[in-house]
């Protein structure tokens, strides 16, 4: 195929493709259309269903309906060897790769040539070394996996679409995991490979990778597909009101705040996540009571692991936790809760909740050694229900039964549940991970309230929310984080323009 | 008179080849003669055992009769329950007015066959592969040792037991590995006293190109021109003559003790070992036959001291 | 030099002891290298043993049982991936459901064919494997040192014996330098990689237990018409987990796992030759310990004390894409 | 869209499916009892009335469904701390044990019911103490407590045989085993309680023992639900990653765990050697460890669940020992064949049904 050829011509069509998890909706009736030869760029939302959809793509999820073209021909996409088959390469979100497997055996696993991997160990060797010196994608063949950086493995997960010849290429939050120079030097990568033909979708939710590289971009929220521009012809600010979708209608009424003493204090934090990569760096901050403290950043910026390292979750590498002047030795989130520190965490589904559990089991979690709940080693299950009984009314949440299984309340009242748990403790400091991921407006601002209230009643609280908007109408204080560090403090009504760019790595 | 005889094997198994099979053939020797059907069961495990004998009791049968040293407990509970139906034990004692317990001097039998395996090795190494290790078949090692230093004092005899739970009955690969260490170490004739597991010994030594002696059926049949001998315990006339004596009213409790005197052991010789016989060693059998009933020559039973003078 | 032989005596025995486990830990290699756990090893052995008993006593042809050992050995990995893989049950209760069939249906069975308490007949010489002489191997035997050793412990196997020690080069190779290969060990450790590169995983882990089967079958077959003559009760008695144990001390590697298992059957020929003999200063060391030692060595292995055994590591979960 | 997330209700995902698991495994059993020759519904006839026919084959069944009971306890209580304990066998090996010793020490001097709470907790320590190691071994190194508790089983067996053939065999018997206990030392047989349904137990060994298995299930049911430790227990095997929000120690909840999963087998040894036999022997757990396993399966971890399906175990025990005495071609053994079946329908099959019974479920319901 030539270069440039027609390049208004679709080299991908999905019409109509609906999927559900379940009771999830993932992806809701998705048109879209994507041209020969230029780089399409797809932004939204945590769960929006992008991943999803570039799954059916790729043939590794089906579809429950719609068709899918690729260059004008209707095919059905069975499995990954059908999507190969026809072009497509995919560089998964989390990588595919085999971590105590070469490179070399990487990129032959499932195109080795033969039934006998030295047959066709040559010639990969070859078409690697063709790869690199056309493409600049310079891996040693013969490293493992496992000891390669991210940035590597990546690049291996590339070649790996291209050895196997892919004209189209999609790239699921790629840049995720890079250092800015990485994400520099793949988007070069991307647009030699775009001037030679290919076509590529990338996603990601950085708004500023979308407006350097690509050439359309399309929205995604809730599942649903909601917008498709020209690069060229939209704006930052643009794309972001129609990722989010709702800003026009949340502004929380708050008072001003009255910061009193010092509750929580973090210095000289350094924590590390599963593979050994520095996800918090030096980050150093302090939350007074009465005052809320929003850290603001692009997914995956060290703000999860932070917010861990506190919960007591997470052992941190290197520096000090203090809680009311009192440094935290031990890593123990019950000796925590004692000290008055509550913790939503961003994951209900794997941390706040035991889903299998009834509500009222829920609405224990954590604190279940409370004297309240039962004198010695029992459990005083009539006091448990009435005590979640009495949270269920106040916090109105649907349908109103203790007895019910937790994974049988919808996201936003299983929030409801997490929250009205944390907060009835009567804290003297609140974690709080992003509150409102998954929840409709009625909650939002049912829960937004009462994180306020909690303020005026002077307890200390730490936001983190990657959603700018929930970020700004709450805190106090506004932290940005980026690549693990504190790189400013705002305050609450900075505007969106520079906190945008701080969390896009460019200084302010 | 018209008897319900039922019969309780042990847990090797009707067909074992061995100890079972030989009370078998008396009960089918019986009802041969008879006509009398009978009932039988094999057990697969010890609580098994106790259930079938006390079946047997209380559907009327009689007399019941249990082979096998490990049903001795349930006999003495079940014997006790069932005070006028007639049991028989074999290889144990159980002190009931209403038991018979059949035993047998194992150590003369064992006497027999070690001597002709000390005649027979050309090396002066003889082995024995004991199955559990229980004061029982040390004392089949017992006679067999003594017999075997009765024809050359420094006879080396090797002894393994095949383990020390049940299991060890119903193991031949380990017997025939315990087999080929001792030919290894230059043994070239192996008595097997280890039920089921014995025919891993048999196996062994043929597969070698050895001798082995087989234990309680006459098993010169499975190996011919292997098996030496079989040191026989007439289980099968224990059976037999239990079943006749019932039926005839002449059933007697107490310890029935078989030697060679009762013909109760032999070292059974037949057309399948003829060869393997030679005329010197006829002689020395039948000499030792007459020595040990006429009390010249003393076996020592291990069992009543638990020890071994060799 | 009677030291010597006794060695060369013990040797002999270890390699006889060592190759239903060679057998049985190479099958286990295959399916958890390709991510699913077997504890149904033994349940597999003792099919196949019984298979193989029976058909050889029928027909009288060795290989024939062979290829009944086999094929029962196929059937049960089968179900172990109808379970496990189709239906996404768990592998452990799979695996342990399966070795009680195998160990009531062989009884079963084998009582209502053979009438002998569970047992099968006994084999005729035609339908067993025996003893080759190797070529020479009388000749060499006075040779000093070598000459026992090829004589004693190379020479005089039969003929599973040497497929057991060849497997171990071919699993290798398979595992190593094959396409097959490739993918087996990729689904182990990360089913979404084989499957994103567009390779069926439920196939390829269907194929990975069949000639874990096959492997098996083997070992079964050995048992019962190699090493002895009838298919007796439970005659594995435990080795299919020791069989496991020396693959987990051998990290799920085919070279280690034939150490491993010979270092085992050695372990168990020692503690055959021990048995009454008293050591030099410890005096006469319980069997039982000997029969322990390779357990007490896995869990030693396991708890990281001997260098840490990493599992592959998609091992014991099925592969799900869809939550 | 997939099936595996939807929910169903309690009486489908609890009653119907292992019901229908449970049939299609004797299904199957009855399909190996045809093959052989034989007619199943007779043999079904047969082992239901050899299991209930008569008062003392009532007492066997019970007497078989106790050891059931505290085994398939011991694997529902790791089972809910989300480990998976194939060492009650060994636990309960190893707790006859401690049982022993109380029983052989104390017998000359008290009667029974002095005897038995020392017997219990004696039993429960050793039992106990041999699911100790392997349970230190996950908690602290993550060793595979599936493994290390097959291994462990193998070394108790070693060790008890050791101690039988050496230490404990009476001189001058044949059978590696202790003394027969004295009245003291044993736990008496529940006639009365027999008698009071008009039945007799004659020489079923059904003892006291049942009614501390029924006092364990309590507990047990207690612990589950009604305790902080409990709950703890359940959310470890729910979800780990909550366990680990909610700071509940994993080290000590696994070891825990651990500790009375094994504490429960190990008083399975109470029915075994001070009810029955009165002598530890070698190899008195005869399986009932393995048997937990499935009746924990059956049961849904649940004492009550439990209690059913170790009766259910008990009659096929009863039932099947009758059995194979009326009809000689089927050996006990057939009882192994179906305890199998049960495990791999119950147990790894569990989801093979369940696709279908919601589109049923969907249909009935007119989505
Ligand atoms: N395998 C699965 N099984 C069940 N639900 C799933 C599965 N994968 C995704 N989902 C759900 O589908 C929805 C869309 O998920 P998806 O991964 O496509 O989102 P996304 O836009 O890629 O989000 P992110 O930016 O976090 O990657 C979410 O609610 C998610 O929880
Ligand atoms: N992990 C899960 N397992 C089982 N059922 C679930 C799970 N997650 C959600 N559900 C079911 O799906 C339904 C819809 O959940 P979802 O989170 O999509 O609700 P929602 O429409 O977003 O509601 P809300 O507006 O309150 O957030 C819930 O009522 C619940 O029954
Ligand atoms: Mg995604
Ligand atoms: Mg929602």
């Amino acid at each position: 195929m030539s270069p440039h050829s027609s390049a208004n011509e679709p080299a991908i069509e999905l019409v109509g493709i609906d999927k559900k998890f379940g009771t999830v909706h993932a992806n809701k009736d998705i048109n879209l259309s994507v041209a020969k030869g230029s780089i399409h760029g797809i932004i939204g939302e945590n769960g929006a269903g992008k991943s999803t959809l570039m799954s059916i793509l790729y043939g590794f999820y089906h579809a429950d309906a719609g068709e899918i073209r690729i260059q004008g021909t209707p095919v059905t996409i069975r499995d990954s060897q059908a999507a190969i088959a026809v072009g497509i390469g995919m560089v998964h979100q989390h990588f595919m790769l085999v971590e105590n497997f070469t490179v070399l055996e990487n990129v032959m696993l499932g195109a080795e040539g033969g039934q006998l991997l030295a047959k066709g160990v040559a010639g990969a060797r070859k078409e690697l070394k063709r790869l690199e010196t056309e493409y600049g994608l310079d891996v040693d063949p013969d490293a493992l996996i496992e000891e390669l950086p991210v940035g590597r493995q990546q690049r291996v997960e590339i070649l790996k679409a291209l050895y196997r010849g892919a004209d189209i290429l999609i790239l699921d939050e790629p840049t995720g995991v890079l250092t800015p120079a990485e994400a520099d030097h793949l988007f070069r990568i991307l647009r030699v490979l775009r001037d030679q033909g290919k076509t590529i979708i990338l996603i990601t939710h950085k708004l500023r990778e979308i407006m350097a590289i690509t050439d359309t971009v399309s929205v995604m929220r809730r599942g649903e597909m909601v917008a498709t521009r020209k690069t060229s012809e939209t704006t930052v600010a643009e794309l972001a009101e129609l990722m989010v979708g709702r800003r026009v209608l949340l502004r929380v009424e708050k008072g001003d705040a009255n910061p009193g003493p010092v509750l929580l204090s973090v210095r000289n934090l350094t924590v590390k996540d599963g593979r050994g990569v520095t996800m918090v760096d030096d980050v150093s901050f302090d939350v007074r009571a009465g005052e809320i403290v929003g850290i603001a950043g692009v997914a995956g910026n060290g703000q999860s692991e932070l917010l861990e390292a506190i919960a007591g979750i997470r052992k941190p590498v290197s520096g000090e936790i203090l809680i009311d002047g009192q440094p935290v030795d031990s890593v123990d989130p019950a000796r925590l809760r004692q000290l008055g520190l509550a913790h939503i965490p961003e994951d209900r589904h794997h941390m706040g909740l035991v889903l299998k559990f009834e509500e009222y089991e829920n609405s224990i979690l954590g604190y279940h050694r409370d004297p309240r709940y039962g004198r010695g080693a029992m459990l005083d299950l009539d006091a448990v229900r009435k005590d979640a009984e009495e949270k269920i009314a106040k916090y109105d949440i649907r349908p109103p039964n203790a007895r019910l299984k937790t994974a049988n309340f919808s996201g936003g009242n299983q929030q409801k549940i997490v929250v009205a748990r944390e907060i009835e403790r009567d804290p003297k400091m609140l974690l709080i991970g992003q509150p409102t991921r998954g929840v409709d407006i009625g909650a939002i601002e049912f829960i937004h309230r009462r994180i306020i209230e909690m303020r005026d009643a002077g307890k200390a609280v730490l936001l983190v929310s990657v959603e700018l908007d929930e970020i700004r109408s709450l805190s106090d204080r506004i932290l940005v984080m980026f690549a693990g560090k504190v790189v400013g403090e705002k305050s609450s009504d900075a505007d969106e323009q520079s906190l945008g760019l701080m969390m896009a790595g460019i200084a302010a | 008179a018209e008897i319900k005889p039922a019969l309780v094997y042990g847990t090797g198994g009707k067909f074992d080849k061995s100890f079972n099979e030989a009370a078998y053939t008396g009960a089918e020797a019986y009802k041969k003669e008879t006509g009398t059907e009978y009932r039988d069961f094999e057990p697969t495990s010890d609580t098994q055992g106790e259930q079938a004998i006390r079946n047997f009791a209380s559907r009327g049968y009689n007399p019941v009769i249990a082979v096998s040293f490990a049903w001795t407990s349930a006999m003495e509970k079940v014997a006790a329950e069932f005070p006028e139906t007639k049991f028989v034990i074999v290889d144990s004692v159980v002190d009931l007015p209403n038991v018979r317990s059949v035993v047998y001097n194992e150590a003369e039998g064992s006497y027999l066959v070690g001597l002709l395996a000390g005649m027979a090795s050309k090396t002066g190494k003889v082995g024995f592969v004991g199955g559990m290790d229980i004061p029982l078949i040390r004392k089949f090692g017992c006679g067999y040792v003594q017999g075997a230093k009765s024809v050359k004092a420094d006879m080396q005899v090797f002894q393994n037991m095949v383990g020390t739970t049940g299991a060890a009955w119903n193991d031949p690969v380990r017997a025939g590995e315990l087999t080929k260490n001792q030919i290894d170490q230059g043994a070239d004739v192996v008595y097997a006293a280890a039920g089921a597991s014995g025919l891993g010994v048999l196996q062994t030594a043929a597969d070698n190109k050895k001798l082995s002696i087989g234990v309680d059926s006459n098993q010169n049949h499975v190996h011919p021109g292997s098996v030496l001998t079989s040191m026989v315990k007439r289980v099968d006339l224990a059976v037999y003559n239990a079943y006749k004596d019932t039926a005839a009213d002449k059933f007697t409790a107490g310890v029935q003790s078989n030697g060679i005197k009762d013909g109760g052991v032999v070292a059974a010789i037949d057309e399948n070992n003829k060869s393997l016989i030679t005329p010197e060693m006829q002689t020395a059998v039948d000499k030792a036959k007459a020595d040990i009933i006429a009390g010249t020559v003393k076996v020592h039973d291990y069992m009543t001291d638990n020890s071994c003078p060799m | 030099m009677e030291y010597f032989d006794t060695f060369v005596s013990i040797l002999g025995s270890a390699i006889r002891l060592s190759i239903p486990l060679l057998f049985t830990a190479l099958a286990g290699l295959f399916s958890e290298r390709a991510g699913i756990f077997d504890i149904g090893l033994e349940g597999k052995m003792l099919a196949s043993a019984f298979a193989a008993a029976c058909v050889a006593y029928w027909t009288g042809n060795a290989w024939a049982g062979l290829g009944a050992g086999i094929l029962i050995s196929i059937i049960f990995s089968l179900l172990h991936g109808f379970a496990s893989i189709t239906n996404r049950g768990n592998q452990i209760v799979s695996g342990v459901a399966l070795n009680f069939v195998a160990a009531g249906l062989t009884i079963v069975l084998g009582q209502a064919w053979f009438n002998q308490g569970g047992r099968t007949g006994q084999v005729p010489p035609e339908g067993r494997f025996s003893g080759i002489i190797l070529p020479g191997a009388d000749m060499m035997r006075e040779v000093p040192i070598i000459g026992p050793l090829y004589a004693n412990v190379i020479s005089g196997n039969n003929i599973l014996t040497y497929i057991a020690f060849l497997m171990v080069p071919i699993s290798w190779w398979v595992l190593y330098r094959t396409r097959f290969g490739l993918r087996l060990r990729a689904v182990g450790e990360n089913p979404g990689a084989v499957d994103t590169a567009g390779v069926s995983v439920v196939w390829l882990r269907y194929r990975a237990l069949i000639v874990t089967g096959f492997l098996a079958g083997f070992a079964g077959t050995y048992l019962s018409i190699a090493q002895s003559a009838a298919f007796i009760n439970n005659m594995s008695a435990g080795k299919g987990y020791i069989a496991l144990a020396a693959l987990i001390f051998a990290k799920w590697k085919p070279v280690p796992v034939m150490f491993a298992c010979l270092l085992f059957g050695f372990l168990d020929a020692f503690a055959n030759f021990m048995q009454g003999k008293s050591m030099p200063l410890i005096g006469e060391v319980p069997v039982q310990i000997f029969q322990a030692l390779p357990y007490i060595l896995t869990c030693v292995l396991l708890a990281g004390f001997i260098g840490v055994a990493r599992p592959p590591k998609a091992g014991g979960v099925a592969y799900t894409k869809e939550r | 869209m997939s099936t595996a997330s939807v929910p169903l209700p309690g009486w489908i995902s609890y009653g119907v499916i292992p019901l229908l698991n449970l049939i299609l495994a004797f299904f199957f059993s009855g399909l190996v009892v045809w093959a052989i020759g034989e007619n199943p519904f007779e043999a079904l006839k047969f082992l239901i009335e050899g299991a209930l026919g008569r008062g003392d084959a009532i007492g066997f069944t019970l007497f078989y469904a106790t050891s059931f009971i505290f085994t398939g306890l011991s694997v529902a209580v790791a089972f809910h701390a989300g480990l998976f304990n194939i060492g009650s066998e060994g636990q309960a090996y190893v707790g006859g044990l401690g049982a022993a010793l109380v029983a052989l020490s104390l017998d000359h001097y008290v009667p029974w019911y002095v005897t038995m709470p020392f017997a219990v907790i004696g039993a429960a320590i050793f039992g106990a103490a041999w699911a100790f190691i392997p349970a230190w071994l996950q908690a602290k190194r993550g060793s595979h407590i599936v493994i290390t508790t097959i291994m462990f089983n193998f070394i108790g067996a070693a060790l008890m045989v050791y101690l039988l053939v050496n230490v404990f065999i009476v001189p001058g018997k044949m059978a590696p085993e202790t003394r027969t206990f004295l009245a003291g030392g044993q736990l008496p047989k529940l006639d009365w309680l027999m008698a009071l349904f008009g039945l007799k137990l004659g020489p079923a060994p059904f003892n006291v023992s049942f009614i501390i298995a029924l006092v364990m299930c309590y507990l047990v049911w207690l612990l589950i639900w009604r305790t902080k430790l409990g709950y703890e227990m359940r959310t470890l095997g729910i979800s780990p990653t909550a366990a680990v929000y909610a700071g509940i120690p994993y080290v000590r909840t696994v070891i825990i765990a651990m500790l009375i999963s094994g504490g429960l087998a190990g008083m399975m040894s109470l029915n075994a050697v001070m009810g029955a036999s009165a002598r530890l022997q070698v190899e008195f757990v005869a399986g009932a460890g393995f048997v937990g396993i499935a009746v924990s399966l059956m049961g849904r971890s649940h004492p009550v669940g439990i209690i059913f399906a170790a009766i259910l175990f008990g009659i096929l025990y009863q039932g099947g020992a009758d059995l194979s005495f009326e009809m000689p071609n089927i050996t006990r053994d057939m009882i192994v064949v179906i305890q199998g079946l049960v495990i791999f329908f119950a147990g790894a099959l569990e989801y093979m049904l369940r696709p279908a019974m919601v589109r049923l479920y969907q249909t009935a319901r007119g989505k």
